[in-house]
């Protein structure tokens, strides 16, 4: 099992994160690309920010990782995360699976990224017209 | 009494000063991404909450926040020193 | 709701598949590729062929999709199948959904790829260096 | 005996020959990518089927395989024109 996880300040490339999981012992890859929507609850985003605690943030991404591998069996396991400012229709995140079998790989990508958004210290800034949230931050 | 008094002098020479991170919200509540504050050498993570909430009332806003230890999510009866990494995790909502 | 169902015989591409179900009104996006594995059960594969009933698949997997955009709230459905010769990590298979949010992409996804291989007309052939073996047809 | 032999008649002036494609391994039971064979004009999907296994016994051998008619799976009791698209579709192995 090998894993890559990455936090980046520039855009994420789709092609790249599949080309890395791809691997001829390999039969199925789950892939799930979050993209920024261009409205919240109906009202329109402006942009993103995403902001991390970098060190934290790759060490719950890896733990997650491990979980995944531990429950499914899985040969690959890539997790990208944006930080910085996203336009519309940006990629904040990319979470890419390869297994010997599909249903594996379904799995362990959703529980990745089902995993990653209730523990990664990352956080999402969303700009309005009128103002910002921090999302979450509030009941 | 003495071993009172002897109790809060022992307390007041070993505490310690601390360097806190802030992200998120949790940055505009500080005003900062750190801040400094004089803990107790045998503080916990419940005494520093204690303490920051006493400070900023709107740390109790928030829907939660953890505390992280050296970059792992801490419990409450966790002790905290002088050389670990601390910061406050408001909730999280990347992805 | 809109669809994107094609047969083809040249190599598929990951990235125009993807660029294709994003939009601005989706926050996920849930991709299954399947890719030639060079085993099966332990035996080497040399390389795989894909027949199609062309038309009946194309009808097949428009059923599929349509189905799923009834099940789940989602705003794109890409399905795109080879036919012909394969090689080894080559890509049989990419399924693409987008949806608003991202349990419909995957729960949409999940489906389309699991009803594709049980009622879609493309029959594969695995060649192995001592001979040759329609998947699927004898018990 | 009349009604019998009227019956037996029309059958015979009523056959119809069809043409039915093959995919996968089908098309190695049938020796190509089509066969034509006659059928009486009423036959259903299970009349069809019981000539084809007939004459391809290893028809039977399959894990399973269905009639497609009209690019639509069909159903035993369907009936089978002479316009109709008619093909063999062995256990299918796509994704």
């Amino acid at each position: 099992m090998s894993t890559e996880i990455k936090l980046s300040v520039s855009t994420l490339n789709v092609q790249q994160c599949i080309d890395w999981v791809m691997s001829p012992e390999c039969g199925g890859i789950n892939v799930f690309i979050g993209t920024v929507r261009n409205a919240t609850k109906g009202k329109p985003v402006v942009r993103l920010e995403f902001e991390a605690y970098d060190k934290m943030a790759i060490a719950e991404m890896e733990k997650i990782a491990k979980q995944a591998a531990e429950k499914w069996p899985v040969q690959k396991i890539l997790i990208h995360h944006r930080t910085g400012v996203l336009q519309i229709g940006e990629i904040p995140v990319i979470i890419a699976v390869a297994a010997a079998h599909r249903d594996a790989a379904f799995d362990a990508c959703r529980y990745i990224i089902d995993t990653l958004k209730q523990t990664v210290p990352i956080w999402k800034k969303e700009i309005f017209e009128d103002g910002e949230v921090w999302v979450a931050a509030h009941p | 009494m003495l071993m009172l008094f002897n109790a809060r002098y022992l307390s007041t020479l070993t505490q310690m000063k601390i360097n806190i991170l802030a992200f998120g919200i949790a940055k505009e509540i500080f005003g900062g991404t750190t801040i400094n504050l004089d803990v107790d050498n045998d503080a916990t993570v419940s005494n520093l909450k204690y303490l920051l909430e006493g400070k900023y009332p709107r740390l109790k806003k928030l829907a939660a926040y953890m505390v992280a230890v050296n970059s792992e999510y801490a419990l409450d009866g966790d002790t905290i020193t002088e050389r670990d990494e601390i910061a406050i995790i408001p909730p999280v909502s990347g992805g």
